[in-house]
């Protein structure tokens, strides 16, 4: 977690509303899939506070991707962002997927939800990297799937919600044989999520939720970005999506 | 001497450059970023006798020129702060502001016995906090409610003795005045103010609780006019504070009758916005040849 | 019917979307951007009863997200209103609402029987001015005081009779009961937030006075708090204003209880923001099935 | 006074703080010199208001050019303007220079200070084009000076207060026959301003000085721009710069 400046090298369009920026910085950047940046948007503090966007993978040492959708102002503004100019923002912030402790031929499952579709490209070739081989990618988009190229995994199937009128977690019930898992990666709309969750309850496997909530320090200083977690089988506590996420273990989460 | 070092009442800062409560947590986050005891002081998260797991989420709705909060007072309860956190604290070469909270009167007495024995600077009594469901702001708002809590901790504390005013208030002098009687070694002010958002879709209050407090540049101008206020009607130091971004808006709250100033939400914007405000200020003693920098305090009066 | 008709207590609007006072002069200037005839009400430039020259320059102050003036109701008297503002306005179908101010109580009735006869459709009693020296807002801030006010100007007047008040108060829930018992037909608020900038090269407050008020989006957040409450603690219907931008706030500002709404600041960033509310408000009334908007006046309290 | 909008065609720097800014318009656009424009800076109201800026000279029927110095973030942000994107306008705004009534030989003479020199050079363009052959300009500067080119005179002088060490009012007083002129035309600080009334009190000619004030609206609606002015010998009001000036007779103005 560092204060850091990185130059915009690239700034494109991916759909109407989507767009990638990639980033290089001055020194070489770890993080790891999951973790994101709090991004300062405006020079005029308009708006004021930054705006936390998942690092979505990696291009080389010192050059990350971000995938962005247009939302408000904040979003807006990134996407006049100019090639060439710098960038402040504050990261690698937060825990990632935690993808240790699964064998290499474990089926593992990753499930995207239009812009939530971001850190998993990270994940999917962190994986891939790593060695395992049997990675499999559902990613749903309301209209206009994007981002296939970047994925790199055993099976990815893309579902195209304006016209199949069905969504990522009816394709796991329906299509995939979900015993099988020994591992669940998620990020997308909480709907999804819940649905997720339901699905994969009880089956004691490792169930990796990637939450948001709205963020005004992004750091852990200000408890803003409060989600409630089960602490024990009696107890729950909020935590900071900020630093305790943005990854959380679907078991611990209390959706309201 | 030190020429920036203020005296809020007893309380020497080496510097006039605080952070506020809340904004700051128990300085470990801030403290990756620079180094602590660059800082006049630190006013820790809010504390409450029990730990509280504060208020559900959504806690932030952001606003033109600031944020709006619904945090309420998460924390891990006084013993907790004295263990875990005071020892981290003391490493740095800052002064520790001890930000108190309680449901009843009474509360605030018990806080400040349980920090009697610990190794802290200033208690700060929030008497303004909006985001609770009783006390905080209600006891900030009525002189005689005021004059009793802080009495109270006065009585019961050998520490340096601050009080937190709410802006949400017809005269602040009067609640000032109470305060100082009450035998407040310093002021502390502004807390945010009531505020709220509606989500058009839902149509309902985007906050849980309705109302959160309102901070961030936006405030400025209101707070500045309640230090000028504040100054004008106590003899006891002022500790000003409410959307301070850097040293101009720092120096025109020390123009106004604030000894020191604290940045909040800003802190959130720049990371490094308390020691560029540090840094900001110098220069202008410099520039302006002042041997002292407290002689700016309360400048603008005359 | 005109589903977008609202009732402000007597006061019919034919749509709710209004200016404010001092923000839109007599009509003329803005007149000149688009057709008068498409807002639900003007309210002229505040009303003294005799000619008033204001304060000295500078009179504005631009802070973040909004600006703090210091006009000081400068002003061409009720008299020559009457002679030549009124006839210009009355070419328009909009509603005609008068801003009247005083030095002492008796002057508002004073005010409110020099515009008997005049073709006009409300008077907006203005307890909450903070730039004169005497009156405005002191008047606003004591329940006693505001409902003897008010009390008179509705003795005294065939007008509908609107009172405007300022946010400066511990709980405006207080004053809005006593102006309501006083006999207002309704609520206007809010108006400016008492505050100050400091000059830190001169080391003196920007403004004359000292301070001034603040308006515009940066005062939002608060202004929506006050009118939630408001009408929470009053039958009469609400005004409401602060900071509003364009429709997105205007309907924050019916879910929290405003029957009708005013733009202040915002036309002078956009001259057409008044009529861009309008359409955006249409637009969600539409999407939203909505036969009468004023169905939505405080939806955010059920 | 209409809501326009121009394009910028061009934003090029004259000094490290002085830039120039062309705008065009879609139709002819009218205006008179001293008249300015309310200029929206940005699209994320930061800074909130607008601001005011002289139409500094005509390039063309649809084209004007502005001359801005950088103050605060409002010029800040529209020494950024790029070319090539619309700006949102309020003009042409108030009562500019009033040039009729003079003898087409009568010696007039315009006096500016720094950027104040910026709607000057239209006003000598003007006074040429309409016949004015004796129009002696004489422009100060804190430091390296600019934009002699523009003006259309007779005489032009030029002074460089950083070297010379002598104000604009010194020259009028020390090498000119102030006597001589019929009209005077002063656009600058208002120390300079003050002296050029001084210099010409109670000569029974036209001193028009162009004023500055904070505004908010431009259009006259919030009396925000208050300047001093005498309506009588023993009267005074406040007038707006905005729609009453920003150009006065220096025999009105009461500088406080
Ligand atoms: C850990 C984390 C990672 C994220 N990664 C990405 C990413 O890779 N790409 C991407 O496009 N977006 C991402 N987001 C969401 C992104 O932060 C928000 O879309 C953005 O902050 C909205 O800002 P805005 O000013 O454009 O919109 P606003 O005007 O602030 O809001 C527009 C809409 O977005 C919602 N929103 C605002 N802030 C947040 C927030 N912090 N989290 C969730 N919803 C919010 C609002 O409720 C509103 O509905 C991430 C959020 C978090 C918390
Ligand atoms: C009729 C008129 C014509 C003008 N023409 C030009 C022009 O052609 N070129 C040019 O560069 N400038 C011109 N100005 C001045 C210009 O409007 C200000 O410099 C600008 O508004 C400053 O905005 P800012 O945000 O950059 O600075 P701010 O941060 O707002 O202020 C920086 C400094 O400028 C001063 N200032 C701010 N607003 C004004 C204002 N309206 N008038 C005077 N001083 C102000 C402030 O007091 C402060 O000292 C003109 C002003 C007026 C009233
Ligand atoms: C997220 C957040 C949490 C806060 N928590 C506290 C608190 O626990 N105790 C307190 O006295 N003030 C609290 N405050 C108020 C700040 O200390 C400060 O008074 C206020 O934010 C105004 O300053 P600013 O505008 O610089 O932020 C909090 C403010 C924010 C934004
Ligand atoms: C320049 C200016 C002049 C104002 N003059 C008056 C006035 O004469 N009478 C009055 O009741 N309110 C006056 N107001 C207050 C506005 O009517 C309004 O209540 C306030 O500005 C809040 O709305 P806004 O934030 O949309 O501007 C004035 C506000 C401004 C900015
Ligand atoms: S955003 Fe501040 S604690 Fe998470
Ligand atoms: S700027 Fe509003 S009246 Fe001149």
């Amino acid at each position: 977690m560092k204060l850091m400046t990185g130059t915009i090298i690239e700034n494109s369009r991916v759909t109407d509303e989507v767009f990638k920026i990639r980033l290089r910085m001055a020194q070489p950047f770890e993080f790891s899939p999951g973790q994101f940046i709090n991004i300062k948007v405006s020079e005029w503090d308009a708006p004021l506070l930054r705006r936390p966007i998942s690092i979505s993978r990696r291009m080389d040492a010192r050059t990350i991707e971000l995938l962005v959708k247009e939302q408000g102002a904040g979003t807006r503004q990134m996407r006049f962002f100019k090639t060439g100019t710098p960038v402040d923002f504050i990261g690698p912030l937060g825990r990632g997927f935690n993808i240790s402790g699964f064998k290499k031929e474990a089926p593992l499952l990753i499930l995207g939800g239009g812009i939530g579709t971001a850190p998993l490209k990270g994940l999917s070739r962190d994986l891939a990297n790593r060695g395992y081989t049997r990675v499999y990618v559902v990613n749903g988009f309301k209209d206009h799937p994007y981002g296939k190229e970047d994925f790199e995994c055993y099976e990815y199937v893309e579902i195209d919600e304006s016209k199949e009128n069905r969504f990522v977690t009816d394709h796991v019930s329906a299509s995939l044989n979900e015993t099988d898992f020994q591992g669940v990666f998620a990020c997308g709309p909480t709907p999804m999520l819940k649905r997720v969750r339901e699905i994969f309850k009880d089956r004691g496997i490792s169930v990796q939720l990637s939450l948001e909530e709205k963020m005004a320090c992004g750091v852990g200083a200000c408890l803003g970005c409060a989600v409630k977690i089960k602490t024990g089988p009696f107890d729950h506590a909020y935590k900071k999506v900020c630093v305790d996420g943005p990854v959380f273990e679907a078991s611990e989460v209390i959706f309201e | 001497m030190n020429p920036l070092q203020v005296n809020l009442g007893g309380l020497i800062l080496k510097n006039p450059v605080t952070v506020a409560s809340g904004t700051f947590g128990f300085g470990r986050e801030y403290g990756e970023f620079f180094d602590l005891s660059l800082l006049g002081g630190i006013a820790v998260k809010g504390l409450t006798l029990k730990e509280r797991s504060g208020n559900p989420p959504p806690r932030i709705v952001e606003t033109r020129g600031g944020m709006i909060n619904s945090v309420g007072l998460q924390n891990p309860g006084v013993e907790a702060f004295i263990k875990e956190e005071i020892p981290f604290l003391r490493r740095f070469d800052t002064r520790i502001i001890v930000n108190i909270n309680g449901d009843e009167p009474e509360d605030y007495a018990r806080m400040a016995m349980a920090l009697q024995e610990a190794d802290i600077d200033s208690i700060e009594v929030n008497i303004s906090c909006p985001n609770v469901k009783s006390g905080g702001m209600l006891f900030g708002t009525d002189p005689e409610v005021a004059y009793r809590v802080v009495r109270q901790v006065v009585e019961n504390t050998r520490h340096h003795v601050m009080v937190k005013l709410t802006p949400n208030v017809t005269d602040i002098r009067v609640i000032a005045r109470a305060v100082e009687e009450a035998g407040a070694k310093a002021i502390s002010l502004v807390n945010t103010f009531n505020a709220m958002a509606i989500d058009i879709q839902t149509q309902k209050p985007v906050l849980v609780r309705k109302t959160g407090g309102l901070s961030g540049p936006a405030i400025k101008p209101i707070a500045l006019r309640l230090v000028y206020e504040t100054y004008s009607a106590v003899k006891i130091p002022i500790l000003g504070m409410g959307g301070i971004t850097g040293a101009q808006d720092a120096l025109e709250f020390m123009l106004a009758g604030a000894s020191a100033i604290a940045l909040g939400t800003y802190n959130f914007v720049d990371p490094l916005a308390a020691v560029k405000t540090l840094e900001g200020i110098e220069a202008y003693r410099k520039e302006k040849g002042l041997e002292n920098l407290s002689d700016l305090v309360g400048k603008a009066h005359r």
